[in-house]
């Protein structure tokens, strides 16, 4: 559904990405982990058009999407979820889930329904009227999560979405995204809590500096000594 | 073989005050023209620098600057404002170079003896005016209105205001306005609420017509006068107020309709080369050309700065084509030109009945 | 006199909320300074007062072209002045100095194209209708004035806050790359917003140029500064805001002409936002919430 | 060495209570865990300790000092540091100057030697700078130095508000989420410089999601929920605790 | 050339004015406060300096120094009220600062002769004297910048409530900003007065304001440079363009806004940035190098 080929990315002379290849397949949890620095959110920021590709090709549905306006693609059906949240501030919780159902568009005449995204995240029906600034920091993280599910999206990107989750909600958005891709939606995941995205993913690949350096089914990664040293192996020693 | 001098001619071409810059730049630059074309400077021929002040005193000095050293003008013309002139001439006195601008403030000619200027003092010229008021109108109470943006008209308002309460005419009220504004709604409604005979204004001609204008709206009658110095001398004035303007009192340091022939034979050829009737400003300019040229005629055969100067300054009973038709200078450089006072009527100006 | 005056307060202070509304739709929004909003405003004049003299248009069509010419003014403003630096994620101040290059540029070539004159719209593009009321004297385009303002007012405030363009201008004024991730366009939704701001300089401009008799490439100058006082009484953005401090400020203006001098309306504005300021340092009418959104200017 | 003690610390937003009168004590020299679902008030908390926000009831005590009144850049002064959880930095401003900031409490050279140019002024910041490299190096970042903070990576934006924190050397470190958006493994190098800071006699109170690293971390904690203390303990207990389960970790 | 050279002196003599006024606009813009005040210091210098040598016939240092001091001692009581306030609400109230202080010198025409400004004031001020003042002025700034008052102000410009954090104090540094940005408007305007032979006040109103900001933006508002090169381009920018007679306000324009997009940090700073990238990016490489080396 979403084919990335030989994808470079670079910030005013900085190399983000050095030509990097992957494929989500539809209806797959498709996940990609990797250190600080590595590229990830450049990676997912490419797909969505705000951050130019230098060389390589985009394709969602087997179109060329990059060098598109990064509105079309969200309306295409492409959404993600932006690293640290991104409400829009002067905005309420309402109004913000209202924006999302702009990218909905034209594929959107039954747009997802605001009331499951309550029914997920219950306090945000609570807080309908609050100023989205005023959240705390991990109601945040849910209006973020259920204004790009207002978008009824045919990929979700998402990138960190436990970022600042308590590890009960964490659950609960996981298992959400599990039911959603159950439903049919394809997911691509970016994510710091490698084991947790790798128990959760089918498939998954690993870069670091701008390159894809493992790829693979999910369960094999998961069981990949170096990767488990790397991302989450000194952490069992840790707890 | 013709010898050439460079004359410096400089003004507001653009900004705020290019209304009046434009055609004394247009004007001065002709009488420069006629003077080659007739052959009056014998062999000489003078050769043209022009540039812009955009109304800016920064500007001016460096142009004035320029022209002195770097283009070797013999001598400048200009600039436009007294703004600009006050910070002119001390630069053109210290580089020794001949400057005569139009500015009506004496600061110019307090820089030194190498600065002039043609235009008179407002307290000049504006006796005429207030005499022809008080007694010829024989108004009691009037109300002035001034742009205080500009020391020009600030010095033709002090003037006014000084020759006229020495004729004991009361003045009820004395507002200031700017050249930039155009609602003048309160003020229009506060002269109408005023007991007075007369309401003097000085300011540009197309904002002292809008102000009569809606003066006439908010209800002040038509004979209830107004009146305003040179800068409304000008078709200006009265194509933008129309009937409002019917009866006004202005006084002329030019009047286009002057029979005399130099000022027709100036009217055709502005007419020729521009498109369009010359105006006070115009006149201004084609006078303190004129001057110039007859300064460095007397200065030669070989004009120098030095020789130019003191022809300037010994000028006296010159023919022009503004006020009375002859141009003199005091023992302070002041010049004096005489004034007529017009009247509108029909739509034209006329000179007003005595 | 003093209800004289006190109406033309109202009529001067309509004008003046009207030609700060679209200042501080694009403050409030884009936190733009635009310097250049005289200039469209006065290109709006223009354009009416052209199709008046060339096309001989009746009053209402000049006010529609005075508004669809400002509007258009404003719309390319932004693709030339703003656009660029929005692309480039400059800082909000870059605005201010583009806007100052764009704004000299306008100015400089009205003043070409009108030989820096004065000019006027034609007597009989409105009728002089004045009633006397009460030994008041009012005019019919005075009403209509006040009358079209606060049409504007009610118009523009359903607009923003009631429909979903609003809510999609407000969404890109904070984030325009977090609005495109949600399928927004934000040329879209920026063209409308200049547009709208432009028009509303525009039809300022026509009805000041004919209630005024005057239309000249300066003629912004005066507004802009009031603009800025109006927008920070009101309240940064706030368009009922806008009306009511442009009203008290017409009544303010008016009444010191009347009763003081008309040199000294200017300093008693001007001293009064300072007061105003030091009581209320989010002005008159300003939320606190305004501020923290300003203070990274 | 100075313990930090909240007294029935409450802050309402307009009618909602978001701390709801807490007692917490984060002794010198130990690490104390601050944790709760989303919305809990913990950032709150933070707030009110740096003196951004007002309480509404309650003390804060801060060693012998009653510093509830204290606004926050005399608490700055005093040695209580924090990071922010919505990172906030000088996103022009290289790293190195970013972390510099950071020394501000401890430059001494008035305000003439500042004007003047005096060399006093000018050893000075090459002494700060040369402390900034210190810790850079502590936090593998030194290859990154002159870089503009703005354009790094998220884990990388929030080292450098650590490092910012620890250049004040403070009495007090409150961290609100500092590994957020750090794997395990990056999480677990940064562990070790918490230890030593805290080994040193800073007081620290930490907040994070991340259960591993607080689990491993911290001496005591407090598990705050809708306001209200609910749970405190050693971290096994506390883990243990059903209502904690309910509220916070999940089956 | 010497001819050359002496005609374009008052041009040199403009810019070095118009980049003292540049110095005291981007002081207080460094330090996060948005005050468009320095039209009205300079005015306040100008005044000051003309009336000592004028009215009262004293030296003219007399004059430049009580310029300084006064307007330092102005900065430093608009600073008190004007610290509760932030962003566009400074701006707009030291805006009215300079319509007040504009009002004055129109109307209080007993001291300061109205529209008409004060004329023959001997000029004792040149081109030396300006290059003195400004190398001076620059000194302080380069000083203040590179130094904890400097990097103070660099935290508050982007976030006051980290600079809080961190224990800086806004209130005092907002102070000395403004202090400074009065003492070297005081500073330029006497020396304007003392350079150019009259002073009127319409030079020190909102066309000055904007020009000056223009200048620091257009320039670059974090390093020194900024303001210097800001001042000489807006400065010379026009006599360059003499030669689009009537247009030349059309090109100048265009130019403004050109420059402003295309180094949208002005033209000092985003260049310097630029600089420092490239060397970035050449480490860096090399460090991967030696990594994979
Ligand atoms: N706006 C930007 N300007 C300059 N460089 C950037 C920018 N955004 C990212 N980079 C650089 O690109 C590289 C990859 O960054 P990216 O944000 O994609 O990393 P990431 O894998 O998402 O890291 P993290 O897990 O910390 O979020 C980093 O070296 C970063 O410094
Ligand atoms: N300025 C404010 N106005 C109104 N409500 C606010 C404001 N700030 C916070 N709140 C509310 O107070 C509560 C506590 O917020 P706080 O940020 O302290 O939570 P938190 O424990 O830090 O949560 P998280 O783990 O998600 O960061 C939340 O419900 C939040 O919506
Ligand atoms: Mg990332
Ligand atoms: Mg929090």
């Amino acid at each position: 559904m979403l084919t990335i080929e030989n994808l470079a990315v670079a910030y005013k002379g900085i190399m983000a990405l050095r030509g990097v290849s992957l494929s989500v397949a539809k209806g797959e949890i498709f996940t990609l982990i990797g250190p600080n620095g590595a590229g990830k959110s450049t990676m997912l920021n490419a797909a969505s058009g705000i951050v130019p590709a230098m060389s390589g090709r985009i394709l969602f549905d087997g179109e060329p999407i990059q060098g598109r306006a990064a509105h079309l693609i969200a309306r295409a059906g492409l959404i993600q979820v932006p690293e640290g949240r991104r409400v829009i501030s002067p905005l309420t919780v309402a109004e913000n889930l209202a924006l999302g159902r702009e990218a909905a568009g034209r594929r959107g005449s039954e747009a997802s329904d605001i009331d499951e995204v309550y029914e997920l995240f219950p306090i945000l029906a609570e807080r309908r009227n609050q100023l989205s600034g005023q959240l705390s920091g991990g109601q945040q993280q849910m209006l973020a999560i259920g204004r790009a599910l207002m978008g009824k999206p045919r990929i979700l990107l998402l990138d960190e979405p436990s970022l600042g989750l308590a590890p009960v909600i964490v659950r609960e958005v996981f298992d959400a995204l599990i039911r959603l891709n159950r439903g049919g939606l394809t997911i691509l995941l970016v994510e710091q809590n490698a084991k947790l995205a790798l128990q959760t993913a089918h498939n998954a690949a690993v870069i670091e500096q701008g390159r894809i350096v493992h790829q693979g089914a999910a369960s094999d990664l998961i069981d990949d000594p170096v990767v488990a040293d790397h991302y989450f192996g000194r952490a069992e020693v840790m707890a | 073989f013709a010898e050439t001098a460079t004359i410096g001619v400089m003004n507001a071409m653009t900004g705020p005050y290019a209304f009046g810059g434009v055609p004394i730049q247009n004007a001065m630059k002709l009488a420069i023209e006629q003077a080659n074309a007739s052959g009056a400077l014998g062999d000489l021929k003078l050769e043209v620098v022009e540039g812009d002040t955009a109304g800016d005193k920064g500007q001016t000095i460096t142009l004035v600057s320029k022209f002195a050293q770097s283009d070797n003008a013999l001598m400048i013309i200009g600039p436009t404002t007294s703004i600009e002139g006050t910070a002119g001439a001390p630069v053109a006195n210290e580089l020794k170079v001949p400057i005569m601008a139009i500015g009506s403030s004496t600061g110019i000619l307090d820089a030194g003896p190498y600065s002039f200027k043609v235009q008179a003092v407002g307290s000049d010229i504006m006796g005429a005016l207030s005499d022809y008021v008080a007694n010829n109108m024989g108004a009691k109470k009037i109300s002035i209105v001034f742009d205080r943006g500009n020391d020009g008209f600030v010095g033709q308002k002090d003037a006014f205001k000084k020759k006229i309460e020495e004729a004991g005419v009361e003045i009820v009220s004395e507002e200031g306005i700017l050249a930039t504004d155009t609602d003048f709604l309160a003020l229009a409604t506060k002269l109408a609420s005023q007991e007075i005979d007369a309401f003097f204004v000085a300011a540009p001609a197309e904002v002292g017509a809008n102000f009569l204008l809606q003066t006439r709206q908010a209800g002040v009658p038509m004979d209830i006068r107004f009146v305003g110095p040179s800068t409304f001398a000008t078709p200006a004035f009265v194509d933008t107020a129309q009937g409002a303007a019917e009866g006004s009192i202005v006084l002329a340091d030019y009047f286009m309709g002057s029979p005399d022939e130099a000022n027709q034979a100036f009217v055709k050829a502005y007419q020729d080369k521009y498109g369009s009737q010359p105006d006070n400003w115009a006149a201004m300019g084609y006078a303190l050309a004129s001057l110039a040229v007859e300064a460095i005629k007397d200065a030669g055969p070989n004009p120098d700065r030095e020789k130019v100067k003191d022809a300037l300054s010994n000028l006296k009973d010159e023919p022009t084509i503004i006020g009375n038709h002859t141009w003199s200078m005091d023992e302070g450089r002041n010049p004096h030109y005489g004034a007529a006072i017009l009247l509108v009527k029909d739509g034209a100006f006329e000179l007003a009945p005595q | 006199m003093l209800m004289q005056q006190l109406l033309n307060g109202v009529v001067v202070g309509s004008v003046y909320g009207l030609f700060a509304l679209g200042f501080t739709l694009i403050f409030g929004v884009n936190h733009i300074m635009n310097m250049a909003h005289g200039a469209v405003f006065m290109w709006g004049a223009f354009a009416g007062l052209y199709a008046v003299i060339l096309f001989d248009v009746p009053f209402p069509i000049a006010l529609l072209i005075g508004a669809v010419g400002g509007g258009m003014v404003s719309v390319v403003l932004d693709w030339v002045a703003f656009r660029p630096l929005r692309k480039r994620g400059a800082p909000e101040f870059s605005s201010i100095v583009s806007s100052i290059g764009a704004s000299l540029i306008m100015l400089s070539l009205a003043q070409q194209l009108t030989a820096t004159r004065v000019m006027r719209f034609p007597f009989d593009i409105f009728p002089i209708v004045v009633f006397n009321f009460m030994g008041l004297r009012i005019q019919l385009l005075q009403l209509i004035i006040v009358g079209i303002v606060f049409l504007m007012v009610i118009g523009l405030l359903y607009y923003l806050y009631r429909t979903k363009y609003g809510r999609h201008i407000r969404s890109v004024a904070f984030s325009e790359q977090t609005s495109k991730l949600l399928g927004i366009n934000p040329f879209a939704v920026n063209f409308q917003l200049f547009f709208l701001s432009g028009a509303l300089a525009g039809i300022a401009g026509v009805l000041i140029g004919i209630v005024f008799n005057s239309v000249h490439f300066m003629m912004g100058e005066p507004l802009l500064l009031r603009a800025f006082v109006v927008i920070i009484l009101g309240g940064l953005g706030s368009i009922p805001g806008a009306l009511i401090a442009g009203l008290l400020i017409g009544i303010i203006q008016t009444l010191t002409v009347a009763y003081i001098s008309a040199g000294m309306a200017d300093a008693l504005v001007f001293s009064l936002l300072f007061l105003v300021l030091l009581v209320r340092p989010t002005g008159l009418l300003g939320n606190s919430g305004a501020v923290a959104r300003v203070t990274r200017i | 060495m100075k313990a930090l003690v909240l007294e029935d610390l409450a802050r309402n937003f307009g009618g909602l209570p978001a701390v709801d009168g807490i007692r917490l004590e984060a002794p010198a020299g130990r690490i104390t865990g601050l944790i709760g679902p989303n919305g809990a008030g913990k950032t709150t908390v933070v707030n009110m300790i740096t003196g951004l926000l007002k309480v509404t009831r309650g003390r804060i005590k801060f060693g012998d000092d009653d510093v509830t009144e204290a606004d926050a850049t005399q608490l700055a002064r005093i040695g209580i540091a924090r990071t922010f959880q919505n990172i906030r930095l000088i996103s022009d401003a290289t790293v190195l100057e970013n972390v510099v900031a950071g020394f501000h409490r401890h430059e001494t050279t008035g305000t003439f030697a500042n004007l003047f140019g005096l060399p006093s002024a000018q050893r000075e910041r090459r002494a700060l700078e040369d402390k900034a490299m210190i810790l850079l190096e502590q936090f593998g970042m030194t290859g990154l130095a002159r870089h503009p903070a703005g354009g790094l990576s998220y884990g990388h934006q929030r080292r450098i508000e650590m490092m910012r924190a620890l250049a004040m050397d403070p009495a007090l470190l409150l961290l609100d989420e500092p590994v957020a958006g750090m794997n395990d493994s990056e999480a677990h190098s940064l562990a070790d410089i918490f230890r030593n800071v805290a080994r040193r006699g800073v007081a620290i109170l930490l907040i994070e999601h991340n259960m591993r690293f607080v689990m491993s971390l911290c001496d005591h904690i407090y598990v705050l929920a809708s306001g209200r203390l609910i749970a405190e303990g050693t971290p096994d207990a506390v883990g243990r605790d059903p209502r904690v389960i309910e509220a916070y970790l999940g089956a | 050339m010497m001819s050359f050279f002496h005609s374009y002196t008052p041009l040199f003599e403009l810019a070095l004015f118009n980049t003292l006024l540049a110095f005291s606009q981007y002081v207080v813009l460094r330090a996060g406060v948005f005050s468009l005040g320095t039209a009205a210091f300079a005015a306040i210098g100008a005044y000051v300096a003309a009336i000592v040598v004028t009215t009262y016939g004293l030296p003219f240092w007399i004059g430049i120094v009580l310029a300084i001091a006064i307007g330092a001692m102005v900065g430093a009581l608009v600073a008190i009220p004007l610290a509760r306030l932030r962003g566009v609400f400074q701006a707009l109230a030291t805006l009215a600062l300079v319509q007040i202080v504009l009002s004055i010198t129109l109307n209080w025409v007993d001291v300061t002769n109205g529209a008409l400004g004060i004329n023959s004031i001997p000029k004792t001020v040149g081109l030396v004297g300006l290059l003195i003042a400004v190398a001076i002025v620059t000194y302080f700034m380069a000083a203040i910048g590179s130094s904890s008052i400097g990097r103070a102000f660099d935290v508050i410009r982007e976030d006051e409530t980290v600079a809080v954090s961190l224990g800086i104090s806004v209130v005092k540094h907002h102070f000395i900003a403004f202090v400074l940005s009065g003492a070297i408007a005081g500073l330029a305007g006497a020396l304007h007065s003392y350079n150019s032979y009259s002073i009127t006040p319409n030079e020190y109103g909102f066309n000055m304001l904007v020009i000056v900001l223009a200048m620091v933006v257009l320039g670059g508002r974090v390093s020194i440079w900024g303001p210097i090169v800001g001042a000489v381009i807006l400065t010379v920018l026009p006599e360059l363009l003499r030669g689009f007679q009537e247009y030349r306000t059309v090109v100048q324009g265009a130019l403004l806004m050109a420059s402003i997009i295309y180094l949208p940090r002005g033209v000092a700073d985003t260049l310097i940035g630029a600089y420092r990238r490239r060397r970035i990016a050449e480490e860096t490489s090399r460090m991967r190098e030696t990594v994979t080396a």
